[in-house]
């Protein structure tokens, strides 16, 4: 109800800086998506001339890429479920108890990333080879998780901190059991965070190569490792009509995120983990 | 809707309960203890509370109220000392099975949900159908007078609109024990006296258990069954109101109710106390020995004005303030002492600089130790 | 979809397994395999194939557990002198090699664990429109920033062996004098194009992206790597003088499950109208000899293992790879980073 | 479950005794955490820690199986050393640039309308469904010496153009940048979303101007968010190496590189088992700094307020 | 330390102010309005108010006090209308250029300052040297009892400790217009006098411009110069508390500031009023024509009891409630209409079922058409 506006200069320079920014990161995507339609992909730009020749090849018979996504979407869903459980928890854990050993802990959440990822990927190959779970989906999610849950800690730590722990007091008080608490108060209030920790469980584990290439077996190839076989050693524009088709994806998914919640909490919500900010007028 | 009545363990549904009983339980608190630090909150509180039963707690700011309401909700665990509801040692027990009700003293409203969802929420825990809810939770904001609000988020509404919504949310769902925290502190009289009023009746209707923080006395003598003065951690006394302010059994709690007057004086032997300013006052009846050092302590209230010749004391009257109702007026005392502070009706108050003398009915008059000050 | 090492080892001895699995790298390289190759063998023996794509490092791990997933092993044969040292791959029994025997495949593609089978090399490439007509045609012009200049780009120590021997080519060592390397010598004239090297390459891929956007104008690239942005019009062209061979080659890794198909495949790939198949569908060269016969012209001048392009060219001498690759390593990245 | 009261202060907490510890483990909060905490410690000491162990040890282990520290010394050494330091240098450069730009973004989200400010989100986050592989070209075809920026800043005729963005430790910094920018925006606008707007109004009802707001409310009360991220992006950053390997030049190795090649190449794992552990001490030590440092900074407030 | 004062831009020193001569400044409000969707939370309100000047905006829960205080701090920004502070329009400047002083309804402590740094913050921003600040600071925090709390963190602290540091925060700068929103409302009286008082020593020694909010009518009457009374965003009538109290211009002012009883009746020729349930009131002057259809209005303090015979009404009592010093009485009148409230001296109540009649002096008595139902 109270807040502070911005200055209008303040708020211009803001907007200037940040869309700058933002064509920065885009850019290169958008370049992609053309030459996605280039007749000389990845050689020159812009095309000479135009062809849909990539996608026509994406669906080809014989064509790994749709069995790669399919694998690589199911994968880094199921690493996006267990990391954001995983995560949740240990948030909490670390933010809302008196947890013994509690930097003890949090170093072991945060070691699987800094452990070179090669090492971590041998031994969970050695640790699922004698159980016959090579190119277990599965597998290779329970492996992800590892590499997902410690950034899922640290963005859902960060959101814990900003809620005030006493509402879950008062929905106690009222009777709510631990897991109604989660769920009618706590994950709605952290909703940007739980979004944002499943948005990066899930890229942690889509764009993830040694565990899925370790872990991998005859029939199993996750994306970014049929990526590296193709651009290893041959240049094939195939990958920037992956990559629009993947673009799309990522669109249509997060929108549809967008939209549960807007139909699951009836009210007017952004794109992303947006939310009305909580602390102040919107304007 | 006032027959409904809730079963302390949640997701039970609303139950009816036949009329006039009551399904307020007892509570016992046994030498309960809370440090912060080196600090002591809350220092070994025993309290027994009857079911049904209307309690207050009165204190000053920083007296450990909030912190007592708050350990026998369960959220803050004590050092040491038990508390028992309905028989029940819920001690270590977490605060969603204790089957309580509290306002917050912050309302803590979701800042999530609109104003009826907040209300419902507790509702919906305890599984009501959605009819029931929206006519429990409309007749509630209507008692409030927040029925335009109903689609509202918390941080649209004024102050005092929220912390309505945070009583009307903690009144819904009928708890057999409800604790309040200042729960009308940001409303006006009109409106307090208006909630007061509904509070009582529900709480009578259901035989509810009541603990109510306020700092305001009136309030506290209106509402409560028994009162308990807080001070520094501990209770001073824990009286019926009538009790309180006609006993009081120390210095703190004589001022705290009423901001007494004290005099210093000593008890001549037929145990009136002969004040050091001169005049021998009447008291009520009280053990202390001829000859002890003691002070006599009034009520602004309860010392009138009358000629000089006719007090126990007499001065100048120094300053008259008008606070509607009621003069207030303080005297000088002729020789040594602070001012006197009285109150008295409009239409009898004295001019500045009139030398007045001062009685009192000997039933008004306690007496203490001279060592207790008066906090 | 869940094959497993241990299922496989199960059933491991023989001819039990009907599936014979194939590791090789993938992409277009692996589809080209499997057309050229893999399917018609199916289709004649009825063995049913799968393909595998792990790495050395996982190979390796697999192997040592005593069930690699694969049977046959498709790599470069610079890796199988490294399985070898590791005791990894099983001894080649030349006997059931039937077409093997007497197809003149050069000595040094023969060892005791691995068999060559294709021959691939890296090159010069340049952009015809950089030097205002003029062609590099040797390292010394590759090494000439004066009369063509413009930026280079030469293959990063991650993508392979480095490209000492082009050094040493342009420092005037003739082709056959090469080994042992000279690395005082190859790293002083490595020194000497430092400044122009604007990107040392890591994946097969981006020299021609590199020469395809002018970020450089001449490059060392894998023989094959720019067929298709030729084909599409971009001034690209390859200068064969001086190559550096390679080849890829078969081998058998310890504890294969399947030994009888991969013989029979290692056996039928070297078969002349094989090598022939897969040489035009995929910039690899046959290192039968015989499947130059029935070849187009066309098709055999592009290839680097083609009698008529062998002599412009070198192989390179994997066995003192091997034995040098650390200290070559070590001091490619310390003269790579100051 | 959360409890009213803020968790003691550490040096409350601190129960030396044998006594203590048990009170404290009886305690409802002490076993809700341990209730949270259990199922992540239970699975990253299964899926992580065990199977790790052996390999962590091959760094002591020598070529003989005997035991020695030559691993480390090679990896404290030499090109090695230049590597890991390189690595240090870039994952501070990442950070603080992800940081400040990752600070501006989230803040320009929190004050945008929700639709705008789902999209701003977009194109943050939807670059990274791409393989860096594939992202690399979009990156060449931007900021390489005929890449667009360039073109445009020489057709602005801008002094100097074209530059070298590409391939040198601006290109790595420049990509890791891009890399962990969603990390820091998404984490910091979690963060300011909590901040009570009310408290910006009370500074300036004081008189406090815009920038002292900022540096003496706003930028404490997000501390926390900044250091989790500065920390993920850092982290994050120390075992990156696609986006470094294809953006840099040969000086920006970064030491996952080396790892990488170490493995892949020739199977040589004490070495790279040795360089993780020492990533792993690096990072432990930041975090023990970052601590001491909070803690001596709060002493000294303490004294400076007695 | 009194002697000091604030300039109104951010950064400048503190400056010695000789004694006597007032800092605070003029304000002037001019038809703000402020409406939230449909919502008109403020509307068209205006005042103008002198330079030390204290004024208290009185109202009930959701009037529209908080909205017009940001407004006039810069916190909300006003649909239209001008806001103009010591001669200088304000209205589109940000708030930090205002030099005003304010105390927010959820005090808004800063909660990662410590309550020392908390306080010292605008000092900070001032420039002052370590060691005035260190005193300045040392002293607020004793005035206010919170010497103990200077290091604690606010989450640490009761609420009542979180209002007076909000409190503090707010004096010790010495702004020369402070608006505080119910800066002493979770405060027992014995604390809310004492800072009463020194709230009211520091405004007339620094002769500061006071804008308070308070839902306590008898804090208003004995704080302010002159009081707004506010209802649904408008300004009912701003004026002294004795006008207010003793000429109240509307049934709701009349109603809010005591409660008001409201008897419907016709006027007569004399001026008099013969209420319906039949008995003649005399009033003070009105100008309602003979035979107009009007209400009497009377404070429940301003009615006495008296023989049947000699009162304007009659009638039961119903209940007597003990409140402390006064008794609340409420009576029945024969015939129709509804209950009447009375607070008369404890010693004086009548008991319940007793008849008795009803007078008030004419003064006391408001006459208001019959339209209006006093809220
Ligand atoms: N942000 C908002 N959005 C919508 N309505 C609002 C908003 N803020 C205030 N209001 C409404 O404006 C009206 C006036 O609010 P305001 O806070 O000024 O009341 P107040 O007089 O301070 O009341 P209280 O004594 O309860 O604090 C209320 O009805 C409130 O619901
Ligand atoms: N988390 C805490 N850390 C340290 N001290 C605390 C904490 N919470 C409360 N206290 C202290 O304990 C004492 C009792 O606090 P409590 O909140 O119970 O007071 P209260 O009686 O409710 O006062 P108020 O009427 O001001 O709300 C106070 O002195 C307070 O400063
Ligand atoms: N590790 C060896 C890399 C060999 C690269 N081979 C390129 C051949 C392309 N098809
Ligand atoms: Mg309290
Ligand atoms: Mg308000």
């Amino acid at each position: 109800m109270i807040g502070l506006r911005d200055s209008v200069a303040g708020r211009v320079v803001l907007a200037v800086i940040s869309l700058l920014v933002l064509v920065f990161l885009g850019m290169p995507i958008v370049l992609i998506l053309v030459t996605s339609f280039g007749s000389d992909a990845l050689g020159s730009f812009p095309p000479e001339s135009w062809t849909m020749n990539w996608y026509q090849q994406l669906f080809a018979d014989g064509s790994r890429w749709p069995a790669a996504l399919a694998l690589s979407a199911t994968v880094a869903a199921l690493t996006t479920v267990f990391s954001v459980a995983l995560g949740m928890m240990a948030a909490i854990a670390l933010v809302r108890s008196d947890l013994p050993m509690r930097s003890a802990v949090y170093g072991l959440v945060l070691a699987p990333l800094v452990i070179p990822q090669v090492v971590v990927a041998l031994g969970l190959f050695l640790l699922f080879e004698p159980a016959a779970m090579l190119g277990s989906p599965i597998a290779i999610a329970l492996g992800h998780t590892v590499l997902a849950t410690p950034i899922a800690v640290m963005i859902l730590m960060a959101t814990l901190k900003g809620i005030d722990e006493r509402l879950e007091d008062a929905a106690a008080s009222m009777g709510a059991g631990r897991l109604t608490i989660a769920r009618r108060i706590t994950f709605p209030l952290a909703a940007p965070g739980v979004i944002a920790a499943a948005i990066f469980s899930f890229i942690t584990s889509f764009d993830e190569f040694f565990i899925s290439q370790f872990l991998s077996s005859v029939d199993t190839i996750t994306l970014p490792v049929q990526v590296f076989n193709v651009l290893q050693f041959d240049v094939d524009p195939t990958v920037t009509a992956v990559a629009a088709l993947l673009i799309a994806v990522a669109l249509v998914a997060l929108g549809l995120v967008s939209l549960l919640r807007r139909f699951g909490t009836g009210k007017q919500g952004g794109l992303l983990p947006v939310d009305v900010p909580a602390g102040g007028d919107t304007k | 809707m006032s027959e409904l009545h809730v079963m302390s363990e949640r997701k039970s549904p609303l139950v009816l309960a036949p009329d006039g009983i009551g399904i307020g339980k007892s509570l016992s608190v046994t030498k309960v203890r809370k440090t912060y630090g080196t600090m002591t909150a809350v220092d070994e509180v025993s309290m027994e509370i009857g079911a049904g039963e209307f309690v207050t707690f009165l204190g000053s700011s920083g007296s450990g109220k909030t912190t007592t309401l708050m350990m026998i909700a369960g959220f803050v665990e004590p050092d040491s000392g038990s508390i028992v509801v309905g028989g029940r040692d819920v001690t270590r027990l977490a605060p969603q099975k204790r089957g309580l009700g509290f306002v917050f003293q912050q309302y803590l409203l979701f800042p999530h949900m609109t104003v009826s969802e907040n209300v419902a929420f507790p509702l919906e825990l305890r599984g009501l159908s959605k009819q029931d809810i929206r006519n429990r939770v409309g007749e509630t904001l209507e008692m409030a007078g927040l029925s335009r609000f109903a689609r509202r988020r918390p941080r649209e509404l004024s102050g005092g609109q929220q912390q309505r919504v945070a009583l009307c949310r903690a009144l819904v769902y009928r708890p057999p024990v409800i604790l309040m925290d200042e729960p009308l502190g940001a409303l006006d009289k009109k409106l307090r006296d208006q909630l007061q009023t509904e509070i009582k009746r529900i709480q009578r209707e259901l035989g509810l258990t009541v603990i109510y923080v306020t700092h305001d006395q009136e309030e506290a003598l209106v509402l409560s069954d028994r009162i308990a003065v807080m001070r520094d951690g501990r209770i001073d006394q824990f009286d019926t109101p009538q009790e309180l302010f006609e006993r009081p059994r120390t210095p703190f709690v004589a001022d705290f109710l009423g901001a007494a007057n004290f005099l210093p004086g000593t008890v001549e032997s037929d145990g009136a106390v002969r004040l050091d300013t001169g005049g021998v006052v009447r008291t009520r009846r009280h053990d202390h020995a001829a000859g002890a050092r003691v002070q006599a302590a009034v009520q602004p209230g309860r010392l009138a004005v009358c000629a000089p010749e006719d007090g126990f004391c007499t001065g100048i009257v120094e300053t008259v303030t008008y606070v509607g109702t009621l003069v207030r007026v303080t005297i000088r005392p002729d020789g040594a002492g602070s001012t006197i502070r009285l109150e008295i009706p409009a239409g009898r108050a004295p001019l500045m600089g009139d030398r007045v003398g001062l009685t009192a009915d000997p039933d008004d008059v306690s007496v203490f130790d001279a060592a207790g000050t008066g906090g | 979809a869940c094959g497993s090492g241990t299922s496989r080892s199960s059933g491991s001895g023989g001819t039990s397994s009907k599936t014979l699995v194939v590791r090789n790298s993938g992409g277009a390289y692996g589809d080209a395999n499997m057309k050229a190759v893999l399917e018609p063998f199916m289709k004649e023996t009825g063995i049913e194939i799968k393909v595998i794509n792990p790495n050395y490092a996982q190979m390796l791990a697999q192997i040592k557990q005593g069930r690699p997933q694969f049977d046959l092993i498709d790599n470069s044969m610079i890796d199988f002198v490294k399985f070898a040292k590791e005791d990894a791959t099983q001894q080649i029994d030349y006997d059931r090699l039937k077409t093997a025997k007497n197809a003149d495949i050069a000595k040094n593609l023969l060892t005791p664990t691995a068999v060559g089978k294709n021959y691939w090399g890296s090159v010069m490439a340049y952009r015809t429109d950089a030097f205002g007509g003029k062609k590099p045609s040797s390292w010394a012009d590759f090494w000439d920033t004066r009369a063509l200049p413009g930026n280079r780009s030469l293959q990063h120590l991650d993508a392979d062996i480095p490209e000492l021997e082009f050094a040493l080519l342009a420092d005037g060592v003739p082709l056959d004098k090469l080994y042992p390397l000279d690395l005082d010598r190859a790293f002083r004239k490595l020194d000497e194009i430092k400044g122009s090297v604007k990107k040392y390459w890591d994946t097969g891929a981006l020299p021609g992206v590199l020469l395809g956007r002018r970020e450089v104008d001449v490059s060392t690239v894998w023989h094959g790597r720019l067929n298709d942005l030729i084909k599409q019009g971009q001034p690209l062209a390859y200068v064969f003088q001086g190559a550096r061979r390679q080849s890829n080659g078969w081998a058998i890794p310890k504890g294969a499950a399947n030994l009888d198909a991969a013989y029979q495949l290692i056996d039928y790939s070297l078969r002349p109208e094989v090598q022939a198949r897969f040489a035009e569908i995929y910039p690899m060269a046959p290192v039968v000899p015989a499947a130059y016969k029935d070849m187009k012209d066309e098709v055999s001048a592009t290839l680097l293992g083609s009698p008529k392009n062998l002599d412009t060219g070198f192989d390179a001498d994997v066995e003192w790879w091997v034995a040098n690759d650390d200290a070559v390593t070590k001091r490619w990245q310390e003269w790579a980073r100051v | 479950m959360a409890v009213l009261a803020p968790p003691p202060e550490p040096v409350v907490a601190a129960a030396t005794t044998t006594g203590g510890w048990r009170r404290r483990l009886s305690g409802r909060r002490t076993r809700f955490g341990l209730l949270n905490a259990t199922p992540v410690v239970v699975y990253l000491l299964i899926l992580f820690v065990y199977p790790i162990f052996s390999t962590l040890l091959l760094s002591l282990k020598g070529e003989d199986g005997g035991f020695t520290l030559h691993w480390y010394t090679d990896a404290l050494t030499g090109t090695s050393l230049d590597i890991l330091l390189i690595t240090l240098r870039i994952s501070a450069e990442t950070s603080v640039i992800s940081l400040v730009i990752g600070f501006l973004l989230a803040y320009w989200i929190t004050r945008l309308r929700p639709i705008w400010a789902g999209l701003v989100m977009l194109v943050v986050v939807v670059p990274h469904f791409i393989s860096a592989l594939v992202r690399t070209y979009g990156w060449i075809i931007l900021l390489g010496d005929h890449g667009l920026v360039n073109e445009t800043l020489m057709a602005l005729h801008v002094p100097g153009a074209p530059f070298q963005l590409l391939y040198n430790e601006l290109g790595v910094v420049i990509g890791t940048t891009s890399v962990m920018l969603p990390y820091t925006v998404l984490l910091l606008y979690a963060v300011m979303r909590g901040v009570d707007r009310g408290l910006i109004a009370a500074a300036a009802s004081m008189g406090a101007g815009r920038l002292v707001t900022f540096f003496r409310v706003y930028l404490p009360l997000v501390a926390p968010g900044l250091v989790n991220a500065g920390i993920l992006s850092f982290i994050l950053c120390l075992g990156y190496y696609l986006t470094p390997a294809l953006m840099g030049g040969p000086k920006q190795t970064m030491v996952a590189s080396l790892i990488d090649e170490q493995v892949m190449k020739n199977n040589q794992w004490n070495g790279a088992s040795a360089l993780g552990v020492i990533l792993l001490l690096l990072t432990f030590a930041g975090l023990l700094l970052l601590r001491l440092v909070k803690s001596v900074s709060e002493a000294a407030k303490n004294r400076g307020a007695a």
